[in-house]
């Protein structure tokens, strides 16, 4: 199945960022397709390239990774203008991108799961 | 459809509510700080056990672990991650954050 | 598959930004043309009171702005009614004219749209 | 000691929280969504009632405004930022968040 | 003034990181050498319960590092019982020995150390 | 009075900072002196120097302001490194620094007041 993901909370502070992680790497262990990630308010947090947490899991690394590996991953430009993450904080195989990449995941899927607080 | 839960039951009232609106039959999920509601002995049991009364109702692994939560009232499915996937392709989803 | 889309509006304004951030997206989805429905429950029926006044916290009036989503072609609008109720609340006292449903009613717009997007 | 309450009275438990720790004649805050437990004719308004039979209590009129609450139940008194600065003058503080 | 805080611990541990970094800010606050209490009302109750295993999350576990504040100087920890009791939990199901209070002791603790910093 | 702030959550996503920036302005318009406003946790990305909200309060300005008037304000560390928030995005009049200025700021304080959710 083709299925899209919402975050809207940032890494560490709640544990949306890590439940979004996990469902979407079983999700692909079941075979489905990630139509998109959209990181919205807070969210957009996670696709910060300077995370360096010591002896701690890199959240921000996890979804550079699922960009690597082809899924498309994109954090709310007005949201990260808001929230001071400039450009070229953006982590490899993410972008920014508006609401239209929303609405482009949501159409192109059979289920949306949304991770928040 | 999925109502997923991921609030503890005795300081918000996010499962309650989600009773009145969830139709009889359709599945409830708790991850996150929600799996507190699936422990035995609790003041929510009560709320738990009307929810398992009329819906099927999942507590995530990784979370109840987490939290070191094995002791569960009756009716409280365990899923992994793959389990929640697997309700996911079954059902949409309503994530009552 | 999903042209439709359901937004469950279930948090009070201003105390986080999910009522402003909720209502950005349904301009954005909307303007994408897909179809829209909204549905108010438990705190997120605050979103729509007369008579917010957020200029003593420097923010923007939200609650007057939801009747401006008909341009951007998002017309249906749902509350719940028990959550109006709870909270001393009559359709008067909100800024537009909505749907009641009862909970059953809120289930069925939600299983309708088939996606729900939270805030 | 002036217990703070942000969170608003039928989603959260926090208000019916302090009312168990908070001692009588303490002063209790509401402001950012707290201010939803000052109204008039909620179902909140019984633990209101509890609250303002052993407490003074506040409601911060920037959160009241921004939220358009304009009927308040018996016993609130509303301050704006001064009033809470001088309530912490007179008193420690506990946030109950 | 402060010589001496109260760290009050009420939210549930691993949904939100208000635990670990008021676990992490007694650490900080002790090694300077200040008299820290540590209250444990609601769902904070929950940071102390046994048997916590996070590995599935890939996050540290909490629980068991409570014990290691000692170290710091921080040994002065109280629960409050019904928080406890309607979680359905007993002392025997926390990770270290605690000073039991009720709701008037939790606040007595609170007006001693005056600052109160909340988690 | 000496009064020392805490902030918890992060700018826009919840209103702790906001409740944080009007107590401080009221508390110094009654005459008191601020120890220190220590963002902790996601507080430290109010300190984020290139927030910029289109028509909108500017939120990691209005502290670095307080910062321009002698306020100490300070972001943990540890949480900025958790954040990828880094030492060259802190605004002007804001430091990074570590637990012992909590710890400093509590010693001087007749009153402390933590804003978060």
């Amino acid at each position: 199945m083709k299925m899209g993901v919402l975050v809207l909370e940032g890494p560490y502070q709640h544990e949306a960022a890590d439940s979004a992680y996990h469902f979407v790497r079983a999700a692909l262990a079941r075979g489905h397709e990630i139509t998109g990630i959209f990181l919205y308010t807070d969210g957009v947090n996670n696709a910060n390239g300077y995370i360096k947490p010591p002896g701690e899991r890199n959240i921000g690394q996890r979804f550079s990774e699922l960009g690597a590996e082809g899924i498309p991953v994109v954090a709310c430009t007005a949201c990260a203008r808001f929230r001071g993450f400039r450009r070229d904080m953006v982590s490899e195989n993410v972008s920014l991108s508006g609401l239209g990449a929303l609405s482009e995941y949501l159409r192109e899927s059979d289920r949306f799961v949304t991770f928040g607080d | 459809m999925l109502y997923t839960i991921n609030k503890s039951p005795l300081m918000f009232g996010n499962l309650k509510s989600v009773l009145r609106v969830a139709p009889t039959g359709d599945p409830i999920l708790l991850y996150e700080d929600g799996v507190y509601a699936a422990v035995k002995g609790a003041a929510s049991e009560d709320l738990l056990a009307a929810a398992v009364a009329d819906h099927p109702l999942y507590a995530l692994k990784a979370d109840l672990d987490a939290r070191g939560l094995v002791s569960l009232a009756d009716g409280v499915q365990v899923i992994d991650y793959d389990g929640f996937v697997e309700l996911v392709e079954q059902h949409q989803v309503v994530p009552w954050l | 598959m999903g042209e439709t889309v359901a937004v469950l509006m279930r948090k009070a304004p201003y105390g986080s930004v999910y009522t402003a951030e909720g209502f950005r997206s349904m301009m954005g989805i909307g303007v994408f043309e897909m179809d829209v429905s909204v549905v108010f429950v438990d705190d997120g029926v605050y979103a729509l009171v007369k008579g917010q006044d957020p200029a003593g916290l420097d923010m923007k009036p939200l609650g007057d702005a939801f009747p401006v989503l008909a341009d951007f072609g998002v017309t249906k609008f749902y509350v719940h009614d028990d959550s109006l109720t709870e909270r001393g609340l009559t359709p008067d006292d909100l800024v537009m004219d909505v749907e009641i449903v009862d909970g059953a009613g809120a289930a069925q717009v939600l299983e309708s749209a088939g996606l729900v997007l939270p805030f």
